[in-house]
């Protein structure tokens, strides 16, 4: 057990919500987009079971172990499970609005699509007169 | 085991890489699917079968098919919009 | 007072239980229920869990309550299952959002049509989730109902279904999920530090940390994820997509409560749970005075340069977020007690203006502030509602948001955060003017005829127009006629004792009050400024081109700032990370 | 922002992020050295309290029941939500009852592709059933189990086609087993409290350790979650095939719901 399997999977952790984070700021589909972000989910996966495992123990299910077993911690277990539950649902949540923003505005770039901006009123325009350009 | 829990850990290191390097939607589902993959293997490497069985249900089945599904969605559909010039 | 008396802890699940169960109950008769029963049961469910958590903090007025789920009380000091604990504060501003919830659904009658009773679903669910938030002292718990409200918070931005408004959502979604991840990224660590999840035990065992760079990291993690829900610069983007974009009843709820759940949740962990760790309260100062007032002023900036009506006040809200930071940046009873004061005054005002901003969607079947000009002359009541409103925004000194106002500034004048103390009155004083300019300019029909500009730049909008305008508009004047009858006697003799149960501290002498002229001269200042826009071109050349001259550039930038790009956000999500890690790191 | 720009302000974010990041994780505890506290106190404690074997289940079901009912809301409010967005475009009542679009043949499967999809869904939903009624037992539980028997009812989708796949189940009794299995997980809170016990308070007896029906009100419970995820998931594909099909007719004309 050397001495960077120590950190490892900690490393590993960040280095997925990093790489997921790149992947959004530089996403040219909405659909790739939601992978990425599902990318950054699985560093917290990685992070919390990786701080729940020790060495040579079993899993927290005493059916073939007796109870008393050395186990892993069951309580990252529990919080992972409700974290995929998470996933899930972002997931089919955001997928269903890149679906409909495609059917309305054509396109799945989110540099061609741009929500409302309202313009500014022309008592801030900082052109002469009112006439701002919207 | 150490060297073992050591590759999953690279393995989901470059398959969550891949899930971000892979910008075909088309492509990246399959992606997606072998990165799920690589967390149950990982999951039940780290003696959690359970989340390793929900990573397997969710995962590697319902999230890809969810992609697919839009996939296919934004592929057959035509924009209201009327902008033309789209697949299919 | 026998009623309070009886009231025990276990009353405690119910706030959160009742409206879940009946949620499920309406899912599951949703196609039998006849029109207007979802209404009505969710208007009840939500006075219901209003008048629990009043009940509820008054019975706590004597010490906090606690509530151990399953029956898993701590042994030998280990907490083995998930507890509420609800102090007075807490109580309070969970009736808040209760009652804030009631008066939504009077607003939104008939709003929402053959849905099966889908709105009323998840906004229940969203209730139940803000108070379960309020409640909980568990970090993972608070994960989850963070995620709950996150989760119905997207589905409802984008109801509407017009391209903005999905484009707006899939913003939201995005950056709040990420914040989510982080903030369980940061519970892993605190959990590997602390070997529990209990705000108490997390507490005890960092007691001695010291400098300790887990714990560090763990309060970035958490705190960006909460900053985020509370829209600080650099995280503040979404807000101003999302809010102008979701139905008018759920922007009421997103700026008067979801906003500032986040700075609860902030305010809460800071002193409770982090009260050991030097680098924190090192930090806290630091990041809350420097982004509270970045926020405060560039909402305030932002807000006054909008036309569109909601985007202009959900700016307003990112401004308004931020003097509520200013307030956890004192990191004293005074600032805390502001803070939550300010938090129920600060809802009240925002809610009442987003009802405002819906009864013109409905009857005048637009937001344009220019092309709304003098539209409004039929509906003075909305008119003088919208008035009193922006007037209450920049300081009016009557009401709870005035006495949260002043409990905020005197935490920060006692510490002696001057340029804090400015940013919050000009913030304010920003808001201020850019409602009282469109309710000028809307209902009074001052200011130059747009001619040709009237047309909006924006998509076409409108909500439906099948309520009556009293129906409409008799919650927006509840909402504001409670922020205003609040007796400042009432509230200056609790806010210290609630403050000090909610920080876990010992209490101290009365709470400090800001300079009295402070408030008024923010009122001054927002009458000059609106009149200023809207008399500009009666005003001599040689007044209007210098403050013409100083405004481009900074517009220009703040504009391409906000972009409206998912890609933007994720960069600026980064920098806002470094930021927190670099006070976390220097204070 | 330009993408440029906009990269480089994330890469100089990060490279800020590193020094701390580096810190955190070197502060961390080696991985595999220990576990903590609460989980070591719950592997002592729970087999013994509540005679089950499962750890994980116990902790979602009894000792942290509280988070599992938040998260079995989240689902809820994310399949209603998905409805609400899917449907608001193509109008509510559609979805309540098989179509048959003018002009689209209906495909007719072979012999073999009906029997091998109907000999395959009748293996998955046992196996799924297997996966819930062991919750206590061995791995799996109702979340697991409920996507298992939801991907089940794809598989009639594939055998019998749309037409019979929208005939054997309808939407109304989805939300019915939605919402019912939630509200069976929320009963499951609130009854206890009528007998003076606490809020998902176990107070059922607790079986037999290693037994099927070991764990007392976590069965119950396990069984909401097990219909709110079957239901709340077929209802999820459901949605989302019928997103896939709107586009080969004809556009319907959408209606916006509000």
């Amino acid at each position: 057990m050397s001495h960077a399997m120590d950190v490892l999977p900690y490393a590993v952790a960040a280095w997925l919500f990093a790489v997921g984070l790149y992947g959004i700021a530089s996403s040219r589909n909405l659909i790739h987009l939601v992978g990425c972000l599902s990318v950054c989910q699985s560093a917290t996966y990685a992070l919390l079971l990786g701080l729940g495992y020790r060495w040579g123990s079993v899993a927290p299910i005493f059916y073939d172990h007796p109870p008393g077993t050395p186990a892993v911690d069951p309580v990252v277990q529990a919080l992972v499970l409700t974290d995929i539950v998470v996933g899930a649902t972002l997931t089919a949540l955001l997928l269903v609005l890149t679906v409909q923003v495609y059917k309305r505005g054509g396109s799945l770039d989110p540099e061609t699509l741009r929500p409302m901006r309202g313009g500014r009123t022309p008592d801030s325009a900082p052109t002469s007169g009112s006439k701002a350009a919207p | 085991m150490s060297a073992l829990l050591a590759v999953l850990f690279l393995l989901t290191a470059a398959s969550g890489t891949a899930v971000v390097l892979v910008r075909d939607p088309g492509r990246q589902i399959f992606a997606i699917a072998a990165n799920g993959l690589v967390l149950t293997l990982l999951f039940t490497a780290l003696q959690a079968p359970d989340v390793a069985l929900s990573e397997l249900a969710v995962g590697v089945a319902a999230v890809p098919l969810l992609f697919l599904v839009a996939l296919m969605a934004v592929r057959a559909g035509r924009p209201e919009a009327g902008s033309g010039g789209d697949e299919a | 007072m026998t009623l309070v008396s009886l009231v025990g802890p276990a009353l405690l699940p119910l706030p959160v239980a009742i409206p879940l169960a009946v949620c499920a109950a309406m899912l599951a008769t949703a196609h039998l229920l006849p029109g207007r029963v979802p209404d009505i049961l969710a208007g009840l469910t939500a006075l219901c869990v209003s008048g629990l958590c009043a009940l509820i903090a008054a019975r706590a007025a004597d010490g906090p309550l606690v509530y151990w789920f399953g029956g898993w009380e701590p042994r030998d000091g280990v907490h083995l299952g998930i507890g509420f604990a609800v102090d007075a504060a807490s109580g309070w501003i969970a009736a808040f959002v209760g009652l804030l919830y009631a008066l939504v659904f009077v607003f939104a009658w008939g709003f929402f049509g053959r849905t099966h009773g889908h709105f009323q679903i998840l906004m229940l669910l969203f209730l139940a989730a803000m108070v379960g938030f309020c409640f909980t002292r568990d970090m993972f718990n608070l994960f989850v109902w963070f995620e709950v409200m996150s989760v119905a918070a997207f589905a409802l931005t984008a109801y509407h279904l017009g391209e903005s408004a999905i484009i707006g959502a899939i913003n939201f979604t995005v950056v709040n999920s990420l914040a989510g991840f982080l903030m369980l990224g940061g519970i892993g660590l605190l959990y590997a530090r602390a070997g529990t999840l209990d705000f108490e035990g997390i507490a005890a065992a960092l007691a001695g940390a010291g400098r300790d760079p887990v714990v560090a990291g763990g309060f970035c993690l958490v705190a960006a994820a909460l900053m985020i829900k509370a829209a600080i610069v650099p995280f503040q983007f979404w807000l101003a997509d999302a809010h102008a974009v979701a139905p008018s009843p759920v922007s009421v709820i997103f700026s008067g409560a979801m906003v500032s759940l986040g700075l609860f949740g902030l305010a809460k962990l800071t002193p409770v749970v982090f009260g050991g760790s030097e680098q924190v309260q090192g930090a806290v100062p630091l990041l809350g005075i420097g982004l509270g007032s970045a926020t405060a002023l560039l909402g305030g900036w932002m807000a006054l340069l909008q036309r569109h009506l909601k985007r202009m006040l959900a700016f307003s809200t990112i401004s308004h977020a931020g003097i509520m930071l200013t307030g956890i940046g004192a990191l004293s009873l005074g600032g805390t007690g502001g803070l939550l004061v300010y938090v129920v005054g600060h809802g009240l005002v925002k809610g009442a203006l987003f009802m405002i901003a819906g009864i013109l969607l409905a009857t005048r079947a637009g937001i344009d502030e220019i092309a709304l000009r003098g539209l409004g002359r039929g509906i003075g009541p909305a008119g003088i509602a919208m008035g009193i409103a922006g007037l209450l925004l920049c300081g009016l000194p009557v009401g709870l948001l005035d006495q949260g106002t002043r409990l905020v500034q005197g935490a920060l004048a006692e510490a002696g955060y001057t340029a804090a103390l400015a940013a919050t009155a000009i913030g304010a004083a920003l808001t201020g003017a850019a409602v009282l300019r469109a309710a000028g300019r809307i209902f009074l029909g001052l200011g130059e005829d747009p001619g040709d500009e009237a047309g909006a730049p924006s998509e076409a909008e409108r909500e439906k127009a099948n309520r009556p305008l009293w129906l409409m508009l008799a919650p927006c004047c509840v909402l504001l006629a409670l922020d205003m009858i609040a007796p400042p006697g009432l509230v200056s003799e609790h806010a210290g004792a609630a403050a000090a149960a909610f920080m876990h501290r010992p209490q101290g002498g009365p709470l400090a009050e800001g300079p009295a002229w402070l408030p008024l001269a923010s009122v001054a200042a927002a009458l000059l400024i609106a009149g200023y826009a809207l008399f500009r071109q009666r005003l001599p050349g040689l007044v209007v081109r210098p403050v013409q001259a100083t405004q481009t550039a900074p517009t220009r930038a703040l504009e391409a700032l906000h972009s409206g790009l998912i890609g933007d956000y994720a960069a600026w999500l980064a920098v806002g990370l470094a930021l927190l890690a670099g006070a976390l790191a220097f204070g | 922002m330009s993408p440029r720009a906009r990269l480089a302000l994330l890469a100089a974010a990060g490279l800020a992020l590193l020094p701390g990041a580096a810190a955190t994780l070197g502060g961390l505890p080696a991985f595999g050295s220990r576990i903590a506290e609460y989980g070591a106190r719950i592997n002592a404690l729970v087999p013994g309290e509540r005679h089950v074997a499962n750890m994980v289940s116990a902790i979602n079901f009894d000792l942290r029941g509280l988070d599992t009912l938040g998260e079995e809301f989240m689902l809820l409010a994310a399949i209603t939500g998905t409805v609400v967005l899917l449907r608001g475009r193509r109008g509510e009542g559609m979805t309540d009852r098989a179509m048959r679009r003018p002009g689209r043949a209906v495909r007719p499967q072979t012999e073999a592709v009906v029997l091998a999809c109907r000999v395959a869904g009748v293996l998955t939903a046992l196996f799924g059933l297997y996966v819930v009624l062991h919750a206590t037992v061995t791995p799996g539980g109702g979340f697991q189990g409920g996507v298992i028997l939801a991907s089940a009812t794809l598989l009639v989708y594939l055998g019998e086609g749309y037409v019979g796949w929208r005939d054997a189940v309808r939407s109304h009794w989805l939300d019915a087993m939605e919402g019912g299995g939630a509200l069976l997980f929320a009963l499951c809170g609130l009854v206890p409290m009528l007998v003076g016990a606490a809020f998902l308070q176990n107070v059922l007896p607790l079986g037999t350790f290693r037994d099927l029906f070991s764990g007392g009100l976590m069965l119950v419970e396990n069984l909401g979650v097990a219909l709110a995820v079957t239901g709340g998931f077929t209802q999820l594909f459901l949605e989302f095939m019928e997103e896939t099909r709107a586009a080969d007719g004809p556009e319907e004309p959408g209606e916006d719901s509000a």
